[in-house]
């Protein structure tokens, strides 16, 4: 059988056909090997969910990214608030590099809890956006004052009267943070609140893959406790927790391209091999 | 509008130009220059709001007309500098601002040199290949002593002999120096092709969070009504 | 390091030193030796071809702004735009920073007149386009499809729109030169160009190109520093293993307290 | 002289400033030919050697905040090289502006095409400044259409359109003409199979230990980029750092002529 070489039409339609059908429907898909900073990730919410001195803290969901960058970081946050929400701990949603992320995370938030039962207010809170230039200041004021340092929530309730503000005044009340990012916003963090109060806060980073090179030397400094890296981190806490969800299908998605590719790859081989022999056949 | 009105008119203008963009992976067609063209508009006018919400106005307006630092308006005739490489007889005034820009610059090389560099000088100059801090670090499972020494030594070999390879000043001739050279450019190849395979990953999950996006964004959630 | 620890002090002048030396002993005359670079060598093919297909030539002079990096590639770029002007092929120039467009107009349109050539050198051959990343690399794809030029020549930063351009570049059936510092650009170029200038070629380009004496004085002072690097570490290498990190200790930098960062009781495993 | 002044004084001497200003621009036109080189030579090496002692001078001070004489003129020099720099945005809009206002006023072919650009142009600042000064609901809509609902979706488009071209690429690259392709080729290959789920299936019969561990396809993947990509990488940082910083010194020095200021002033 001769192999033709593919017009890259073709392989553009190809693309977008294998790329589509898993998010459409549920295709199989084996377990991913699960790395070392997921593994440390998921040790970590394990670890502050049933340790009794972090148990009862606050935990930032800081959402900083915009949907460009959708499907790895709306995919990481989608399965760590699941497991968040399944021990059962209160959150906040928190955005500070772009608008768009206090929306998708407050609308995933929304949706996640209403499963749960949790009560915005009571269970979670959405602290809404603050615009990326006074980061800096207002996380060093954050350290020692919440209430004061952010005034109101997405819907503009002063945070001293949410109920559940009540227990969280300053940096020694927060128990986890988790950054969702498409650049390095995590440092600020790292910077000017971790290490802040009395006591040093987790810290869990969900980088897209790109970011996450960066990002390794400060899991080994021991700045960050545990990452996901981009769709493949999402999948492999999915597994972990056994529970299949967007960044599974998404993974499908993934893995079935880059199959999609190496095949592509072997075939436009096998031609010019072809191609190769029928020339010297006809020269000869 | 209300809300649920202007969050549809958002989506659908998303959708179109999504698709009028893809259009070029057919062939240049009038769609595609109709977007490509109101891209390039919509990026002016927003490189303009930029300028003038994020920068001139805090950084400049503000310190001049409300904080009172009047010698602020010497920026003026600094920037009007730029423009005179529309005039023939001062053009060189442009060159004049352009040189405080270039000496800048060049001025902080020697900073971000140290900073670059010095780490990494410092990484290559300390590896080990006795005594090795790598093994209980973490994420080093499966690493043992001898393993670790002999990733060490060829951290060493690749790097000097890509090195090596870039070296223009003489002739690579000899029987050393052309194979040495020869295995920095096979290791170089080895590294481009591991960048272009692990750069994959990234560019998908875009793909994957468009798709999402005309999938179900589109579809589902405002043609079928699903959630 | 935000500033200079004594060792830097000392190694960073003694690098500047060797290579205005090297500058300024090319200047007086002394006679200077470079290998041959093929990457290089093909810029000429490339213009070569263009004026045989009589369509133009697309220059882009990457995403930086005013910095080294840009401007090494504007310099390559106007050696590129006298060759094309020599033998009355168009060039055309998309700006991406816009406080760059007066210089590389004046870099240009002197290219134009070296050659002889000024009546041929338009101004909106050299046009700014846009200073957001995608909306540049859309208009450079609309521009390379609709003009269908024989040649593009991609110096200076790139970031992840290098290959967009490539692709259409490839499409149109360009023959294609890049060279970027930003190496991890340079997988895409291999994929879609012709010729990549890879590393530091990138910095002797414009030395090979013009064989001007300051040029090739600071190349072979360049290959001695780079030689001394490679030495001085390889030295630390051998000193570490003797237990000596004599070498090592000159890069520590004292402004950053790495040290003292702490780890949480548990997780960082 | 340089004192924070407010109301009437403020104007009083922001006036006096463009006097002054004009002046100086006057002054400027009439530099000589001949000293208009060596001026900016000077301009050059000083705004260099403002940054190089700045980093090269002794500091003191705690441990977390070093500083010396010029220390402190680091952030407002670089605040108002930034303002500059957004001042020089005009010569872009003016370039865009003016090649496709012609074409528009001379209806050459692909007009329709300049004039939306120039719209949607104008439409961006009313929506994107307007939104920071006009508190009613159209601009903010305005800007939701257009910066959300299209900016932001073309943006999203043209990075994700990328993946596209990469299979295209590699397609047609990835190909085993040579020595050096086929490494590129298999490196690539491992690389792709061990970052996803498929891949790694291929080789997950092989224990996750001791030496054996090593032929596990993510395993490999790991290897080559940290062990063979990190030094290979780090050997073309080294030449590309001694390259900007010898270029920076040539610029600096101006020692560098030719490339461009070629022309007699």
């Amino acid at each position: 059988m001769r192999i033709p070489q593919l017009d890259r039409r073709v392989l553009y339609m190809l693309l977008a056909i294998v790329v589509s059908i898993p998010l459409l429907v549920n295709v199989p898909l084996p377990p991913p090997a699960i790395t070392p900073p997921t593994k440390s990730f998921y040790e970590t919410i394990e670890t502050v969910s049933t340790d009794p001195k972090t148990k009862d803290k606050l935990v930032i969901i800081s959402c900083n990214f915009g949907s460009g960058t959708l499907a790895e970081n709306l995919s990481q946050l989608e399965a760590t608030l699941n497991h968040i929400v399944s021990k059962r701990m209160k959150f906040a949603i928190f955005a500070f590099n772009d608008p768009q992320g206090r929306d998708l995370g407050g609308s995933t938030a929304q949706r996640i809890a209403d499963k749960a039962g949790y009560k915005y207010g009571k269970d979670w809170v959405n602290w809404g956006f603050r615009p990326p230039q006074g980061i800096q200041s207002l996380l060093k004021a954050m350290v020692n004052d919440l209430h004061g340092a952010l005034g109101t929530d997405v819907k503009g309730t002063k945070l001293s009267a949410i109920p559940m503000m009540a227990n969280y005044k300053k940096a020694d009340d927060v128990g986890l943070i988790i950054e969702y990012a498409a650049s390095d916003t995590v440092k600020y963090w790292v910077q000017f609140f971790q290490r802040a109060g009395s006591t040093p806060i987790a810290t869990l980073f969900c980088p897209t893959s790109v970011m996450a090179n960066e990002a390794y030397p400060m899991l080994e400094t021991g700045q960050l406790q545990g990452m996901l890296v981009g769709l493949k981190g999402a999948n492999e806490f999915e597994t972990v927790m056994k529970r299949p969800g967007f960044a599974t299908r998404a993974s499908a998605s993934l893995s079935y391209s880059h199959l999609l590719i190496i095949l592509l790859i072997i075939l436009g081989n096998v031609g010019m091999i072809q191609d190769r022999k029928r020339q010297q056949g006809a020269t000869k | 509008m209300k809300e649920e009105t202007v969050k549809l008119i958002v989506i659908l203008l998303g959708v179109a130009s999504t698709l009028g963009i893809y259009s070029i992976l057919y062939k240049e067609n009038k769609v595609f220059r109709f977007f490509e063209h109101m891209y390039l508009g919509l990026a002016a006018g927003y490189s303009i709001s930029a300028a003038w919400n994020d920068i001139l106005r805090p950084q400049w307006w503000t310190l001049m007309m409300i904080e009172g630092r009047w010698w602020m308006l010497f920026a003026i005739p600094a920037a009007m500098m730029f423009y005179m490489i529309y005039s023939k007889q001062n053009s060189w005034m442009s060159r004049l601002i352009f040189g405080l820009f270039l000496g800048a610059t060049a001025g902080q090389t020697f900073q971000s040199f140290a900073a670059d560099y010095f780490p990494k000088f410092r990484t290559a100059a300390s590896k080990a290949v006795m005594d090795l801090p790598e093994v209980n670090q973490p994420g080093a499972y499966g690493l043992t002593p001898y393993s670790a020494a002999l990733n060490n030594v060829l951290f060493m070999v690749i790097l000097a002999s890509v090195m090596t390879y870039f070296f223009f000043s003489f002739e690579q001739k000899g029987k050393v120096i052309p194979s040495v050279s020869k295995f920095g450019r096979y290791t170089l190849m080895v590294a481009f092709g591991a960048l272009f395979g692990s750069t994959i990953m990234a560019r998908m999950s875009l793909l994957i969070g468009r798709m999402y996006f005309l999938i179900h964004d589109f579809v589902q959630v405002q043609l079928l009504h699903m959630q | 390091m935000n500033h200079a620890t004594w060792p830097a002090r000392v190694i960073l002048i003694v690098i500047s030193a060797v290579i205005v030396w090297t500058v300024i002993a090319a200047q007086r005359g002394k006679k200077l030796f470079i290998r041959r670079i093929p990457g290089l060598t093909a810029i000429d093919e490339a213009v070569g071809r263009a004026v045989e297909m009589g369509r133009g030539i697309l220059l882009s002079s990457g995403l930086g702004g005013i910095d080294v990096v840009t401007l090494q590639a504007l310099a390559i770029c106007t050696n590129i735009a006298s060759a094309a002007a020599r033998y009355g092929t168009k060039v055309q120039m998309p700006i991406y920073e816009a406080a760059l467009l007066p210089i590389a107009e004046d870099a240009i349109s002197s290219a134009y007149n070296k050659a002889g050539r000024s009546d041929a050198f338009s101004s909106d051959d050299v046009r700014y386009l846009s200073n957001q990343q995608f909306a540049y690399a859309a208009g450079v794809a609309g521009m390379i499809q609709r003009e269908q030029y024989a040649a593009t020549f991609l110096f200076g930063t790139f970031f992840a729109e290098s290959l967009i351009m490539a692709e259409n570049a490839n499409m149109v059936g360009a023959i294609q030169v890049a060279g970027t510092p930003s190496t991890t650009q340079i997988p895409f170029f291999i994929a879609s160009c012709d010729y990549v200038i890879i590393g530091d070629e990138y910095y002797a380009a414009t030395a090979y190109l013009t064989r001007q004496p300051t040029l090739l004085g600071s190349m072979i002072g360049q290959d001695r520093v780079k030689i001394a690097i490679l030495v001085t570490v390889m030295l630390g290498f051998l000193l570490t293993m003797a237990k000596l990190p004599l070498v090592k200790n000159l890069f520590e930098d004292k402004d950053m307290p790495a040290a003292s960062y702490y780890s949480p009781a548990k997780g960082g495993k | 002289m340089f004192q924070v002044q407010h109301g009437a004084a403020l104007y009083t001497y922001i006036a006096g400033a463009a006097v002054v200003s004009v002046i100086l621009f006057f002054a400027l036109t009439l530099v000589p030919t001949k000293l208009r080189r060596p001026l900016i030579m000077a301009v050059t090496f000083a705004a260099g050697l403002f940054y190089a002692l700045e980093f090269f001078w002794p500091v003191s001070g705690p441990e977390s905040d070093q500083k010396n004489f010029l220390t402190a003129y680091i952030k407002p020099f670089s605040d108002i090289t930034t303002v500059l720099q957004s001042f020089a945005l005009g010569l872009g809009v003016y370039s865009l502006v003016s090649i496709h206002m012609r074409k528009v006023a001379r209806t050459q072919s692909g007009w329709a095409y300049s004039l939306v650009l120039i719209v949607s142009m104008i439409v961006m600042v009313i929506a994107h400044i307007g939104k920071e000064y006009i508190k009613s609901p159209w601009v903010h809509q305005l800007n939701d259409f257009a910066y959300s609902g299209l900016m932001k979706s073309l943006d999203a488009t043209m990075f994700s359109i990328i993946a596209f071209y990469i299979v295209s690429a590699a397609y047609r690259a990835f190909r085993i003409r040579s020595t050096e392709a086929t490494i590129l080729l298999v490196s690539a290959g491992i690389i792709m199979l061990g970052q996803v789920a498929i891949g790694q299936a291929i080789t997950n019969a092989i224990p996750n230990e001791g030496l054996t561990a090593n032929f596990r396809v993510e395993n490999m993947a790991n290897w080559i980029l940290k062990k063979v990509n990190s030094p290979a990488i780090m050997a073309i940082d080294f030449g590309l750092g001694v390259g900007g910083l010898a270029t920076a010194l040539r610029l600096w020095l101006s020692l560098e002529r030719g490339s461009y200021f070629e022309e007699e002033l």
